[in-house]
């Protein structure tokens, strides 16, 4: 690494800005329901950092088709593809045990629910 | 010909993209949620078929210019019926309208 | 090279949206800019050639996550209490995990280089070998399908699994306080 | 008199059998473009939820029974997991399509097409049992 990165190096940093608001958002905010969006921004950030390194210049969908001779590579796509339908799966996972906390406890603040549990 | 018709699709598709700017520049400078729901409820669809028709276009008489038309005709069913959904949970709330009036005083 | 640009601009409007969910304090206004950054992200996918991808996004993410985080909230509540304030320990603690990514990051080979080791190993045998072997040419799904069956059929159970969770949550209607067989402890 | 909500009833009703098309354009074409089960799952349960928010729970549920749904959610893994059996009862590995059919290629084609209905059924009925579980909670 001498003198200046290649400026394309830079989007895959600008990626990482990306997962730093995520993971700010899921350790800062208390609310239950915006630590699940954070993840949410984490996790979409991840997607990125794997599909980009996958396109190619000039490369097109990887569909084989006649005349095309440069395709994108299709390895990351099928990780994420699967990686999205898991995601929105374990959301409402996570949405459901908010909804059953807010039940329980009455509300979904992180502090009002340890103040309502008491001391330990 | 061909020129004919990338000139016409061009045309189209940066008529499109000048429309759904100004829909985004209502949405952030009209006052109330009544008026920016008629700037982003009319330009945008407006916008979007326009910026379709130019690639309709360019894709020429093949399957892709159907699929483009079928895109067009749900656009223009879906939009006016999500606006209309939106201004009446608007009105079920209860929310007022800014009318000019009340500005004027 | 035009690639790399949308691609750019994308990031940036990316993460402008998310400042703007972190900053918001309105849940709903959280959602629905949660809506806003799910498109943008399928817009950003399209541009990389991952048209599976973008779709499963645009539908997912816009679509049923949307639905779900509104019926929650119309179950729980709409405004966070805390005011919106820089945190400075949580802050430190993700500006620091960010550097230490970057550090790795900028390792990477540059964007759209034809030449980088992961274009040059398993992505060839799949683009060569597809449609001769599998008579399938969208290269995702035959690997999603076939070479990469064992992965596909643990990520189908994994939603299956999910799904149970979320059954055996919310399935049963709410106790009355006078059914304490499970709350004895409380 | 007319129905209250009379504009997006009549939409949705002309709405719903075009997204079960595209659903399944997006499933049976998914070989030759982009699409496949997760995609085509997701846009079913999408039309499920759409007839749910303007019609209501009640008549969603009339129309696809939480019965199902949970017969359902299974069975999609069974039939993914069950294409891998097949292989094994024809004498090859688990999840080897090509001894489901003579000519190899058209093996792999058949077990890619029955694994993507697995997926199909699997991700649909729990996306749309997970709407369920949500919308039918209450206050």
């Amino acid at each position: 690494m001498s003198g200046l990165p290649n400026p394309l190096h830079w989007l895959h940093a600008a990626v990482v800005v990306l997962m730093v608001i995520g993971l700010y958002v899921v350790v800062a905010r208390g609310n239950l329901i915006k630590k699940l969006v954070g993840l949410g921004v984490f996790q979409t950030s991840v997607y990125l950092l794997y599909i980009a390194p996958g396109k190619v210049f000039g490369g097109s969908a990887p569909i084989i088709a006649e005349g095309i001779t440069v395709y994108s590579n299709p390895l990351p796509h099928v990780l994420i593809l699967t990686a999205i339908v898991v995601g929105i799966a374990t959301l409402a996972l996570g949405l459901a045990l908010v909804v059953r906390i807010h039940e329980e406890y009455g509300t979904i603040e992180e502090d009002e629910i340890l103040d309502r549990d008491g001391p330990a | 010909m061909s020129l004919i018709v990338d000139t016409a699709s061009w045309l189209l598709i940066l008529a499109g993209g000048f429309f759904c700017i100004a829909g985004a520049f209502g949405i952030l400078r009209f006052p109330d949620l009544y008026t920016r729901m008629h700037a982003a409820g009319v330009l945008d669809p407006f916008g979007v078929s326009l910026i379709l028709a130019g690639l309709m276009l360019q894709a020429g008489l093949t399957l892709v210019t159907v699929k483009l038309a079928i895109l067009i005709l749900f656009l223009g069913l879906t939009s006016p019926v999500a606006c209309h959904a939106l201004g009446r949970a608007a009105r079920h709330r209860r929310l007022k309208p800014l009318l000019a009036a009340k500005e004027d005083r | 090279m035009i690639d790399a640009l949308i691609y750019g601009a994308l990031i940036l409007l990316l993460i402008a949206t998310a400042i703007g969910m972190a900053r918001t304090r309105s849940l709903f206004a959280v959602v629905a800019l949660g809506g806003i950054y799910s498109f943008l992200m399928a817009l950003a996918l399209l541009v990389l050639d991952a048209v599976d991808v973008s779709m499963t996004e645009a539908s997912v993410g816009a679509g049923i996550s949307t639905v779900l985080l509104l019926g929650t909230l119309y179950l729980t509540r709409l405004h966070e209490t805390l005011p919106i304030r820089l945190s400075p320990a949580p802050l430190a603690m993700s500006v620091i995990t960010g550097l230490a990514l970057l550090y790795g990051v900028v390792h990477l080979p540059p964007f759209g280089d034809p030449s980088t080791p992961m274009h040059r190993h398993v992505a060839p045998r799949y683009l060569e070998d597809v449609v001769r072997e599998t008579g399938v040419p969208n290269a995702v799904t035959a690997v999603l399908a076939s070479y990469r069956g064992y992965d596909t059929l643990g990520e189908t159970t994994v939603i299956f699994t999910a799904g149970i969770g979320v059954l055996l949550l919310l399935r049963r209607r709410r106790r009355q306080p006078s059914d304490g067989k499970d709350k004895a402890g409380r | 008199m007319m129905h209250r909500e009379a504009i997006p009833r009549v939409v949705v009703k002309l709405l719903i059998p075009f997204l079960l098309l595209y659903a399944l354009y997006v499933q049976f074409h998914g070989e030759l473009g982009p699409g496949g089960g997760f995609q085509a799952g997701v846009i079913v349960a999408t039309a499920v939820i759409l007839y749910g928010l303007i019609f209501g729970l009640a008549e969603a549920k009339r129309i696809v029974p939480p019965r199902l749904i949970e017969v359902l959610v299974p069975l999609g893994v069974v039939i993914y997991a069950g294409v891998g059996f097949a292989g094994l009862l024809a004498g090859g590995n688990y999840l080897d399509y090509f001894v489901l059919d003579p000519d190899p290629v058209h093996g792999q084609e058949r077990g890619i097409f029955w694994v993507e209905v697995g997926v199909l059924v699997t991700v649909s009925s729990t996306m749309t049992a997970i709407y369920y579980a949500f919308s039918g909670r209450g206050r």
